[in-house]
């Protein structure tokens, strides 16, 4: 199976869907997890990839937007999710594909809890006190004197 | 099972393996390591939330700087994705000099992988004799884009520097120089006894470990995955030129270095199409004014697939710039691969995989007994070490 | 009496005694580097006096007048005082070689028992000087260090056995005069040219492995275990075992050439006295520096061996090969 | 082979170029962004280059009362001149793209160290 025919099926999931500046289809979930998607899409044989696991902090809401590739017929689709701002939560699929620490570089810089991710520090030393660097909100004054 | 066997040392941050300050916790029974864990961000720098205070002309300036060793590859990223959202046409010839000065960059970042690896192994001899022959192609670079690393040649809608007759008659004589060079390191670094009894079967990477944590560029080629983002989704000039992606099934060091050597003849193919083929014409299309949407681009760097994703919300600062730089993507495979090898071959797997770590708290260990693989998380590790603390105090 | 007890002295301190014997290992140290250097297109040490002749000794004055640190796990005692004796072995050791004259400063009917006896000595203290310090990367350069000692004093020992049943004798000046004369008029007849060469051969693998020396660096493999049972070592301490590793090289290339090359043999022209001295001393020199270059060629074109590797070479083609050879040469009667 | 090689090395010259003692064989070309020259006599002062500099290390610096008395016909409104900090320069050219009077130009000179702070700024 590729990932055009798998999200056809699954488009019961979808809550919307756009394209991105450099043409790939933005899908966004209706879920705040793209687990159970990830799931479907690798127990029907889909050679995926993941490129990567971006997070960004729309003022409403924090995004998490994953990048997969279909390795079969060169498709790439970008799936996100909105999660709430203040207690950003979602589920690893750290034990599907090799996303662990990419979403851990998500929890430390946005405080996005992936739920089963071991993984809470990648960049930042582990006794870092200066909150998540990356939303907007953050402002160096609110951690750091100087 | 004596637990008294065991010793836990850390490599790095400073240390002779390691270009990079990282640190690898390893656990060694004898010379056998047992446990490995790889702790990543001594050189954070913060760029991404940097990039958010500057316009995109200078946050390219900021991404050339993310890696000094294929920061043409960052910089390059940078502009085409800031191209998509912009919605500008590149005119063809910048098309071609940035595959030019990209594929000039591979040449320069293999061999120097290739110097790295063979120290690593401790043949300095031939690290010397590839970092020679490497300087070619850096004068090569430093001729055509005025430096020998920050080449500062992109700009968002073009170039900045063209190729004049001069410069391509150098460029010609620096190539005719390389060929033959090439050929020589290749027979020795494939042919030396002691090269391939390091090398072979050493850091083994399967496919299926591949496939899973979804490795890139010449480690994922190595390992069978025959993908190559040059012939696979074209960018730059890529889809006009003619040329071969080389794929091994072995995963091992060894493989890496055929197919590194074999990439290194594919380049010089490049290059020599680019000079032949270079379309007349404009070399920028100008770009201005504040940007909206968001973009993603990947290019095939030298070590493999380069992401960046930007996104402007009508602004001339990007709202949010993400970067994954290729060797992150190898992280989680080079650390698991350590495990059931020898101290020595550390510094080899590691090189291998080009020194670029991650703190993964699941690590793996291997039984004494049984040589079976287990995988454990954190806390399971921690709540291990600490029973056996508690059995060496009693 | 007070003028042999005054030679004596003179021999054994100024010449050819310690001063020159330092000397000589500062010297091998620059060659060893300038010709390794220039097999990789490099310029080697270049500033210190002429060529950079006097690098090693600078290294040495520099490291030194350096701070000495010492670990707080390390064994206090051994760690300060072992590495200031660690080079007297070795400097003893090169008192037994000939190299002004057919006799060397010290000679004994037991002669090859002293040199085994000393290259074994200088290994435990290698490792004693890793286990000591304390420290996991210097343990483990320590035990891979006894690891080589184990594998290799086997071929080294066996290769050393061809030239004393050549002369039949363990003393180094009847080896040396077992060596003198032409075969056919115009070939010398040295060990190594001859059946010989296989031993020859077998004593250089052992040798580097001795000396430590690339492909079988592996105690003190820097991008390993970052220096191994050098690590901790710094100041004073760390300039002796400079100074050892120099002296080493002295001491075993001197046996290779006087087992296998005949010393300071070489046509004489008649001349005798302190001239003849002066000629052996130039034939033993030129030797000397023409295994070094070739110790240097083999150690720059391999990479660093695993210690697996190693010792699985060794006990399982330099031994058994050893071991056949002798016997051969045993059954032959010492052709 | 690579025996023969070495043997071969031996003899050769070495690729080492002892700079600073020595600059033969060394490549200076004409694009190599090294040391800033800024023609303060044709500035007009536009602060151009300022603006676009990514590493936010050129400064606009007030014209002193005998500047001021000095400015020719052609620059009657320069009020102001560029001063560049090396020390923080990242030497990418930009400034020299924008300026509208190329008067600020990056040459090949890359002989930079100095033990004084103050000799590290272009301008003055």
């Amino acid at each position: 199976m590729e990932v055009v025919e798998m999200l056809e099926i699954q488009k019961d999931k979808i809550e919307e869907e756009n394209k991105l500046s450099s043409g790939e289809r933005l899908v966004v979930l209706k879920d705040k997890s793209c687990r159970a998607l990830v799931e479907k899409w690798l127990g029907n044989g889909v050679d995926l990839h993941l490129c990567s696991v971006v997070g960004i902090d729309n003022e409403d809401a924090i995004q998490v937007l994953y990048y997969f590739m279909d390795r079969k017929d060169n498709t790439t689709v970008a799936v996100a999710v909105n999660l709430d701002h203040e207690k950003p939560v979602t589920d690893t699929i750290g034990d599907l594909i090799g996303s662990s620490v990419y979403e851990g570089e998500a929890t430390e810089m946005f405080g996005i809890e992936f739920t089963g991710n071991e993984i809470a520090r990648v960049f930042l030393p582990e006794n870092w006190v200066g909150g998540y660097p990356l939303r907007k909100s953050w402002k160096k004054e609110d951690y750091f004197d100087e | 099972m004596s637990k008294r066997d065991y010793t836990e040392f850390n490599l790095g941050p400073q240390h002779p393996a390691l270009k990079e300050p990282e640190t690898f916790r390893v656990v060694v029974e004898g010379e056998r390591i047992v446990k490995a864990e790889a702790i990543l961000g001594h050189t954070h720098r913060g760029i991404e939330k940097v990039a958010e205070q500057r316009d995109y002309n200078k946050a390219l300036y900021l991404a050339e700087r993310i890696c000094g060793i294929c920061s043409f590859a960052h910089n390059a990223n940078f502009a085409r994705a800031v191209e998509f959202v912009a919605d500008v046409e590149v005119p063809e010839r910048a098309q071609y000099l940035r595959v030019l000065v990209a594929e000039l960059e591979r040449l320069h970042s293999h061999m120097l992988w290739l110097g790295v690896l063979a120290h690593e192994i401790g043949f300095d001899t031939f690290y010397f004799l590839v970092w020679n022959d490497r300087e070619l192609v850096m004068d090569a670079l430093e001729t055509l884009t005025g430096n020998r690393v920050n080449y500062g040649m992109n700009d968002i809608g073009g170039v900045r520097a063209d190729l004049t007759p001069d410069i391509k008659g150098l460029l010609m004589r620096k190539l005719d120089e390389l060929g033959p060079r090439l050929e020589k390191i290749k027979e020795i670094a494939l042919k030396n006894k002691t090269v391939i009894s390091r090398t072979k079967g050493v850091g083994v990477i399967s496919n299926e470990l591949a496939r899973k944590t979804c490795v890139t560029g010449p480690t994922a080629r190595s390992s069978g995955i025959n993908w190559d983002l040059r012939r696979d989704q074209p960018y730059f000039a890529y889809g006009d030129l003619d040329f071969d992606v080389k794929v091994s099934t072995d995963g091992d060091v060894y493989s890496k270095i055929t197919l590194r050597i074999e990439e290194l003849f594919e380049s010089m193919r490049i290059i020599q199409q680019v000079l032949e083929h270079l379309p007349e014409g404009r070399i920028k299309t100008d770009v201005r004014g504040k940007l909206d949407g968001s973009a993603v681009s990947r290019i095939e760097a030298p070590r493999g697939e380069n992401f960046h994703y930007v996104d402007f919300r009508n602004s001339k600062e990007p709202y949010r710039m993400k970067v994954r730089a290729p060797t992150y993507a190898n992280v989680v495979s080079s650390v698991e691969v350590l495990v059931g090898h020898y101290i020595s071959d550390i510094p080899v797997i590691v090189a291998a995989n080009d020194p670029c770590f991650s703190c993964t708290d699941r690590t793996l260990v291997i039984d004494r007994d049984t040589e079976r693989y287990q995988i454990l998380t954190a806390k399971e590790l921690r709540k291990l070490s600490i029973e056996t603390t508690k059995e060496e105090i009693m | 009496m007070i003028s042999d007890i005054a030679l004596f002295l003179f021999q054994s301190i100024v010449f050819p005694g310690v001063f020159f014997i330092v000397t000589l290992a500062f010297g091998s140290n620059w060659m060893y580097r300038k010709i390794y250097a220039r097999l990789q297109r490099r310029v080697g040490p270049d500033s210190a006096g002429k060529y950079g002749f006097m690098q090693g000794f600078a290294d040495f004055l520099k490291t030194a007048s350096k701070e000495e640190i010492v670990p707080r796990s390390a064994n206090q005692v051994i760690f300060r005082v072992l590495p200031i004796i660690a080079p007297v072995p070795i400097i003893v050791g090169i008192f037994f070689i000939p190299m002004m004259g057919l006799r060397g400063m010290i000679s004994s009917p037991g002669d090859i028992y002293a040199i085994v006896f000393i290259l074994t000595i200088v290994t435990a203290i290698e490792i004693v000087l890793g286990w000591s310090s304390g420290s996991k990367y210097s343990l483990i350069g320590a035990s891979r260090s006894g690891m080589q000692l184990v594998s290799f004093g086997i071929p080294l020992i066996f290769s050393m056995l061809y030239p004393i049943i050549r002369a039949g004798s363990f003393n180094l000046m009847d080896i040396v005069l077992a060596q003198d004369g032409t075969n056919f008029g115009f070939l010398p007849r040295w060990n190594v040219l001859g059946l010989g060469v296989i031993a020859f051969v077998l004593f250089l693998i052992s040798a580097l492995a001795e000396l430590e020396k690339p492909p079988f660096d592996t105690p003190e493999a820097e991008t390993e275990i970052a220096g191994g049972w050098t690590l901790e070592y710094s100041g004073r301490s760390y300039a002796y075992i400079l100074l050892m590793e120099d002296l080493k090289m002295v001491f075993v290339i001197s046996i290779g050439v006087v087992l296998f090359l005949g010393g300071p043999l070489g046509p004489t022209f008649g001349i005798s006295g302190w001239g003849l001295a002066l000629l052996y001393f130039v034939y033993f020199s030129l030797k000397y520096f023409m295994v070094l270059i070739i110790l240097t060629i083999i150690s720059s074109g391999l990479a660093r061996l695993k210690i697996r590797q190693i010792v699985f070479g060794s006990w399982s083609f330099l031994t058994p090969i050893s071991i056949v050879f002798i016997i051969l040469v045993m059954v032959l009667g010492g052709v | 082979m690579l025996i023969i090689e070495l043997i071969k090395n031996l003899f050769r010259r070495p690729e080492t170029v002892k700079y600073p003692y020595e600059t033969e064989g060394l490549n200076f070309p004409e694009r190599l962004r090294a040391l800033h020259i800024i023609d303060q006599e044709s500035c007009i002062g536009c602060r151009k280059c300022a603006r676009a500099c990514p590493a936010y290390v050129i400064e606009m610096v007030p014209l002193t009362e005998d500047e001021l008395e000095a400015r020719t016909e052609k620059i009657k409104k320069k009020k102001v001149k560029p001063v560049i900090d090396l020390t923080a320069c990242i030497f990418c050219g930009v400034c020299e793209d924008v300026c509208p009077t190329d008067c600020l130009n990056l040459t090949n000179h890359i002989v930079l160290p100095s033990g004084d702070k103050e000799e590290l700024e272009v301008g003055d």
